[in-house]
């Protein structure tokens, strides 16, 4: 029986109750290490899991947390990849007194192989806690705790023998991220995987090297309906959509309407909810009712849609996406600090998605990175940076034309900053001149 | 423990360095049937809870387990993962953007093995290793940040508030009963790590007492003018400080201007704000991320202050619990935590889910608050 | 035949068309006062109508006014009334050199006697321009133009002879306007006359010498149609409404869905619509959708309607408010000078309207100006400075309590300043005593 | 002319004063059928387009004819007025709150007598005196401000555009055949004095040009500081600026933070605004007042800029029409003007009312712009 040294009462009490315990998770670990059955020479502090417990232990009878402000770690060469991380009681806690994270970026959609992870589990068995996060919010591995001289023999075994590298922190390009999109999903509009592989690489410098005001995240996410919330949680979210009809299967409509076929793939299956009523679960709740249903024939009038997803979703086999596919482009997404959160705001409506994505560079994001790193100010976000210098100034850098998709409704203040090459005559005027006309 | 090199030397960093390789090519993680029919899929159906099948213009098939996972996992769990994966999956399996362990088959045999064999599998407590669900019209997996277990700035724990608000939902991750998805997200400080600020139900951690200042080492352990910068209520102000007869630089804090967002303590830990009595929770309701039907919601503050009462948060996942009772009995089909309290107003929410209503909850944060105030008559009497 | 001085080649090019022409109408009363049949010994320049006429012709030339700012001009005692006006080009129209005007406050409803005009037309004719506004966008009757002289003389008139006095301008509570009301309308939920009346004749000192940071307006609407607009332009907006059931007179219901009675009373009736059908004008457009219609009987599930007036206007004869009435009391309307526009924003969801009104004047009215007289800044109207210190502020100065009609959503963004005595153990707190457990 | 006094002695302002005595009491201007049934009116009926019948419980019946009115009304045609409700309306009339005249008489051959008399009364120039019109689903009469004829802010005139405006839209006044009430409203400049803010329809006089400053007089004119407070972006700074060798303190002015709103003007009269080409119409639209289905709503911007074509503005005039036209043909029954651009969407809005949309319509006012903005992918290709 392995030991513990700490005493976690408090903590004990999750494990119970049927989800998944990360408590028991963590004993289950501090065992694994401290049997060591196939031999293995830690590098980082063998008990350092029962030290974690403890840690946690404490904070659960304070109820504050334990751990103290990161120094700056990393490995050379590159400013990002490594967040810092000391215990406030390293005496108590000797085994995670230093305990640094390191992030490795991810391979796109999160799908591995049993061989690749099997290298990297032996690497974090060896030289760190043997805990992860699957994953880190942004998408990264999360290799949770180690010490600093681990840091740069992680990175050379990781870099040499596994061909992979670290993720980014710090004020730089983070880690992109994507919904399985195309590997898995009909509702892909692009191929998020591959986009997001090719702009990682393109941008490897910017990921690495901090040169930016603040973080800078991309998100992909293959249609509207946003299974990787890029909308909310980065600064150009690519959002997949369509520009011509929604292909329709008349012969599948009908088999829903018939009961034949399950609404919305059979999501509601654990509620009777009765049977399926086409008019009042689709053609009712098209927001923009631009769908009609005459009892055989269903019809989408495609100027009027929004590509919602909603009919999609409810009706896969029936309906499909359109075939002139791209994405939108949605810049300025954020976190509540300091300002408030922000949603990310549409910029661009529509744009193809080819490899080498040459216009979505040059003309999106480079021309933002340009001037956000000319006028961001430290620790401003795109998306503040938008909101302080305004919309137009979006226009300006990357040379677009104003159109009202851009906004949900015109300004309804009429306040008009008017330049004055937009004015005829100009702002310069004679006071004399208009004195002739209107005396004091 | 000895000092093993991986090769690297420190003298000559730059010796035989590789760098900016980036990550994996995805295509060799790809399952076969992948690499095949990636892109030309046809339709999709949720079998029962936690089962879906993917089905190409091909015929191919491919059918998803979705396994709950406890996001921070050992070495020793996610090799168990991969001994499932090879045992039935080919060696390939995936994560999803929530955090489960989603395995892949290709025909639905294996997949019901599968099945078999995780459920079957369970932590010492009783626990399940690879609880099944959250697919369709339920509540998956919560999407968290590090809390006590790893950073400096929480008000509250993250894995823990989330291990015992899935028990609370549990039976909702197994069964797909609710009127639509129901996302329940967790933050432990107002960074916000996560897509918090959007989901059906958040909870924030959240310190409610200014920072304490530590005269005597500030200066030594921070840059006065960055921690001064860093307060956006500008409540931070340069100070001479009398300490042991010595004036110290230091700074001071209007602690009637302070809302407690912890940036000055992420720009100078001699301002710690952690606190007890003063740290807990926040929760927040009414967000989405999807643009179904509408637009993505921002989450609403519905409960403006609940202690930590560690370690299984009662009184929070009570709280939960009542709302997600309220809208499962009272939302259309297809309709959003969100969409439903616009639908019956918020003034409506409250009653319905039997939560006070504060003047906490009344947004006085700078001009859009206005926007949150009731600029009609058009109301409910409650 | 009447001579005009000026040629007015621009102006005169808008009396044409079918719409009325103030044009002819200033030229009509130039001809009536150069005739002057009843040979009235004009105190204010006779020709005065024939300049304003020449005046703005040169405006029309020219694209650009010629009137001057106004000088502080008044009449004894009182700190508002008149707004002093003067010409850019006096020698060019030395009759409308001054021109200052006169706020007179109307009677509430603007219900008139033709005796009483009469006296007041007298009075103007002969001792201001003879052109008047029915009415000032606030409500007064607007006296268009006179001499400095001529205040006292006209003040000292209308107060001796026709018993009326002048309405409000500059910082203090503005005349109080109302809609007809009860007067004439089955929809009004209290008498906006009599408490616009009472209030008016309470607060005569407010409206008279500006005490205040600013301007302040009442507006008595007496129902949700807020026929006097009083939700955009009042900082304090009384709004009719009720708190039990619509009455339903279900055999007029039937007359409408019939087709005997005419929707909307009528209001439709230039274009052919089709038959009226419930189910999509009513029921369909109910906000709440409370309502319901089996064919014979219509029900409203009262707890769920927010008293819009959608149907009660579509079938006045069949529905009619309920009987426990009210007013809602908002807070804040304003135009956009400086920060933007403010809509009235609801406080009081119901408060009962009788005299003598003690509730509302004494938890509403006098606390909400108690404390803006205290913090408003100079020009910082009431809507401004709940924006700047908040609700809860509002809350605190009224002792209201919160409930969540006050507002549309509850705030998105955490950002509570929570104040010390609401926190256990308060905001004092000994950094040696946490050292204790959190080492540096 | 000699002059007479009223009895004021200005010696003894004081003597014999009467003050604080408000208004006539409004009782004593009610025709008896109101007295009567005030409170106890049962439902009203449009009869025809401007004519309203009120029956009371009683059974009393009130008719109504609202006539349209220039709101700058001679003494003159108020004279005329006060013959006509001798003659038909027991000496009553009143005022509504957009500056129409309705005559009120107790029974339908009095109304109509009335209104074969008031239609054939004409100008000079062929203009109705007493146009008949603005009820239900119509265009009222446009409320409006001093424009040109007496104020000294305006950057256009107010009763010029109304009129050009009305003639326009004469048909709409005239028949009910909109989907809803149309209402149209102008200020002549942006401190807009009335409701232009909430509008189906506003018209807006706006300045494009920083003011002129009269360094020469301004100290002299004005208080500095005051000038300086008033700027709501801080555009104005003290400046001391040599004129013909003196030193003289004036102020000097950011172009490019001025949003025109002459403000410092209304302050100091040495920094005048207006100008020939700077100055003309902002036309806004889709807002409304009343709390009918939902919320009051401001009124947005929807062209930025037509210049001031005196006497007829033919370009503002037709780009009404343009709204009008597309509004009618395309609503539903009972939609205001704004709940039809919400709903078809503001990109529709454009295309169907061919109005060109330029970046100035784009909100950069401050915080709230981003709200304006679209945080969706819901759109609709134009
Ligand atoms: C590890 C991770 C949370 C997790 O448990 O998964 C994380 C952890 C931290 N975040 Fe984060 N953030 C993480 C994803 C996010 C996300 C989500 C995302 O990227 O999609 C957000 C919200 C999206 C966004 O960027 O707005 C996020 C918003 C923040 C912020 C607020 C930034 C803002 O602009 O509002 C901070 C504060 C800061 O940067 O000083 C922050 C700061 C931090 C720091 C570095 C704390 C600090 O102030 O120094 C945390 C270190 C914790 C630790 O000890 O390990 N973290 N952080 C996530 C990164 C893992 C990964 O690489 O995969
Ligand atoms: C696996 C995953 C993508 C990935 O790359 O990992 C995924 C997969 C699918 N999503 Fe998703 N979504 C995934 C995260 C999300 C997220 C992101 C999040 O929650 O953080 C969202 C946005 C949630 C929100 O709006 O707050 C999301 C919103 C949707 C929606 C829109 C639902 C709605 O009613 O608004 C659909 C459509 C539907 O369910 O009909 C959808 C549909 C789907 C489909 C049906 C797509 C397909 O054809 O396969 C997939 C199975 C759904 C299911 O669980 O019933 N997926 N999906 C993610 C699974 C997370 C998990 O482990 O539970
Ligand atoms: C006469 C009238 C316009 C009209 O043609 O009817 C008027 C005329 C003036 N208004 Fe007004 N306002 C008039 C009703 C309004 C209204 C409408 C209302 O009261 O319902 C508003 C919008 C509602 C509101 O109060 O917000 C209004 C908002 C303003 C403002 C902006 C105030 C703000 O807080 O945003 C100003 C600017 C100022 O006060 O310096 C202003 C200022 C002015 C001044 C005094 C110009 C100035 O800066 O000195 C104008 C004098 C014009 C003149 O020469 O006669 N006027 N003003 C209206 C008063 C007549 C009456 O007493 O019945
Ligand atoms: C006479 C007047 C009140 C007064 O005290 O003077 C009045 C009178 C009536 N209004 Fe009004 N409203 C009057 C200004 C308003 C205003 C204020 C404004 O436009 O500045 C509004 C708000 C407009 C807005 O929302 O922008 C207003 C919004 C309504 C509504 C709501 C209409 C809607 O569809 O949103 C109704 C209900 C209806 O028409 O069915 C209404 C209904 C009525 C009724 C039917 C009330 C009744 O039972 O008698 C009256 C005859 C209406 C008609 O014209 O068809 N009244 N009404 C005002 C006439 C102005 C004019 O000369 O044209
Ligand atoms: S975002 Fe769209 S494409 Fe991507 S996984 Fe979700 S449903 Fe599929
Ligand atoms: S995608 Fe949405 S908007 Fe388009 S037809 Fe389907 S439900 Fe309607
Ligand atoms: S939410 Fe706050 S406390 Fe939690 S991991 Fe992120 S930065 Fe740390
Ligand atoms: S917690 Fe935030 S608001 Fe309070 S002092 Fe620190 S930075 Fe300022
Ligand atoms: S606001 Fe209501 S009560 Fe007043 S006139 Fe209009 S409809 Fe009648
Ligand atoms: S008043 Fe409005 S909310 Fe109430 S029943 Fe009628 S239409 Fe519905
Ligand atoms: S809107 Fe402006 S210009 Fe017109 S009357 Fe009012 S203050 Fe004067
Ligand atoms: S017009 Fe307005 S913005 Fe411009 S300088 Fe004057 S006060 Fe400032």
């Amino acid at each position: 029986m392995v030991e513990f040294r700490h005493k976690t009462p408090l903590i004990d009490q999750l494990e119970t109750g049927p989800w998944t315990s990360f408590v028991s998770d963590i004993k289950r670990e501090h065992e694994s290490r401290m049997e060591n059955p196939k031999g293995i020479d830690f590098q980082f502090n063998q008990d350092c899991c029962d030290d974690l417990l403890g840690v946690l232990e404490l904070s659960y009878e304070h109820g504050r947390t334990h751990w103290k402000h990161g120094g700056i770690v990393g490995v050379f060469g590159y400013g990002g990849g490594v967040i810092g991380r000391y215990c406030d009681q390293p005496e108590m806690f000797p085994g995670v007194a230093h305990f640094h994270t390191m992030r490795v970026n991810q391979p796109m959609g999160h799908f591995y192989s049993t061989k690749y992870l099997e290298q990297i589990m032996d690497l974090w068995e060896r030289r760190g806690s043997g805990l992860t996060n699957m994953h880190g919010a942004t998408g990264d591995i999360i290799f949770l705790g180690t010490s600093t001289p681990q840091l740069e023999e992680v990175f050379y075994e990781l870099t040499h023998n596994i061909k992979q590298d670290l993720g980014g922190s710090g004020s730089n390009l983070r880690t992109p991220s994507d919904c399985m999109g195309q590997s898995m999903c009909e509702f892909a509009c692009y191929d998020t995987q591959e986009i997001c592989y090719q702009l990682t690489m393109e941008y490897q410098d910017e990921l690495h090297r901090p040169a930016f005001p603040y973080k800078f995240k991309f998100k992909f996410d293959g249609c509207p309906n946003c299974c990787v919330a890029s909308i909310a949680r980065s600064d150009i979210s690519f959002i997949g959509t369509w520009r011509d009809d929604i292909r329709i299967d008349q012969e599948a409509v009908k088999a829903y309407v018939g009961g034949e076929l399950k609404p919305n793939a059979g999501a509601h299956a654990g509620r009777d909810w009765g049977p399926f009523d086409i008019q009042k679960e689709v053609i009712g709740l098209c927001p923009t009712q631009c769908m009609s249903w005459d009892g055989s024939k269903l019809e989408i009038n495609t100027p009027e849609c929004t590509r919602c997803m909603h009919c999609i979703n409810v009706m896969p086999r029936a309906l499909r996406i359109g075939l002139d596919t791209g994405c939108s482009l949605l810049l300025g997404a954020k976190s509540p600090i300091l300002d408030g959160a922000q949603m990310a705001t549409l910029v661009v409506p529509f744009i193809k998605v080819e490899p080498p994505y040459d216009e979505i560079k040059e003309t999106v994001i480079e021309p933002i990175w340009d001037w956000w790193m000319e006028e961001g100010k430290n620790r401003e976000r795109l998306g503040e940076l938008i909101k302080r210098q305004g919309m137009q100034k979006v226009l300006e850098v990357t040379g677009f034309k104003a159109i009202p998709q851009m906004i949900q409704e015109p300004r309804s203040n009429p306040y008009v900053f008017w330049k004055e090459d937009e004015v005829p005559g100009g702002f310069k005027r004679d006071i004399n001149e208009f004195r002739k006309y209107h005396q004091r | 423990m000895a000092f093993i090199s991986s090769g690297y030397n420190p003298d000559k960093p730059m010796e035989d360095r590789i760098t900016d390789i980036g990550p994996r090519y995805y295509e060799e993680f790809y399952p076969p049937v992948i690499k095949k029919n990636k892109g030309k899929w046809l339709y999709h159906e949720i079998l029962e809870p936690g089962i879906v099948v993917h089905v190409a213009e091909s015929g191919d098939e491919l059918y998803t387990i979705r396994c709950g996972g406890c996001r921070l996992m050992s070495v020793s769990h996610i090799r168990e993962i991969m001994e499932i994966a090879d045992k039935y999956s080919e060696g390939y399996v995936r994560w999803t953007t929530r955090n489960n362990v989603e395995f892949m088959t290709d025909s639905k045999d294996k997949c019901m093995a599968l099945k078999a064999d995780v459920l079957a599998r369970k932590q010492p407590g009783g626990c399940y290793k690879f609880p099944i669900g959250g697919t369709g019209a339920s509540i998956t997996n919560i999407v968290h940040t590090q809390g006590w277990i790893h950073c400096h700035t929480p008000a509250t724990d993250a894995s823990g508030t989330v291990k015992v608000t899935m028990d609370t939902l549990f039976d909702q991750w197994e069964n797909m009963k609710l009127p639509a998805k129901l996302r329940v997200s967790m933050a432990c400080c107002l960074n916000m790590c996560g897509a918090v600020h959007c989901s059906d139900i958040a909870i924030l951690g959240y310190h409610r007492k200014p920072p304490l200042v530590d005269h005597q080492y500030l200066d030594k352990m921070c840059e006065i003018p960055l921690a001064i910068a860093a307060c956006p209520t500008a409540a931070i102000k340069p100070a001479k400080i009398e300490f042991e007869g010595k004036k110290l630089n230091s700074v001071s804090v209007n602690e009637e201007r302070c809302m407690f967002c912890g940036n000055c303590y992420t720009m100078c830990p001699s301002m710690p704000l952690a606190d007890t009595e003063g740290d807990g929770i926040v929760l927040m309701a009414g967000g989405k991320i999807s643009n179904r039907i509408d637009a993505p919601k921002f989450s609403k503050v519905v409960v403006a202050f609940i202690p930590n009462e560690m370690p299984r948060w009662p009184t929070m996942t009570a709280t939960i619990k009542k709302m997600v009772d309220a809208y499962s009995a009272d939302a259309n089909k297809y309709e959003r935590l969100g969409q439903w309290a616009e639908r019956i107003g918020w003034e409506k929410f409250f009653e319905k889910c039997d939560l006070e209503f504060t003047h906490h909850l009344i947004d006085d944060f700078r001009d859009p608050a206005y926007y949150t105030w009731r600029q009609t008559t058009n109301f409910k009497f409650t």
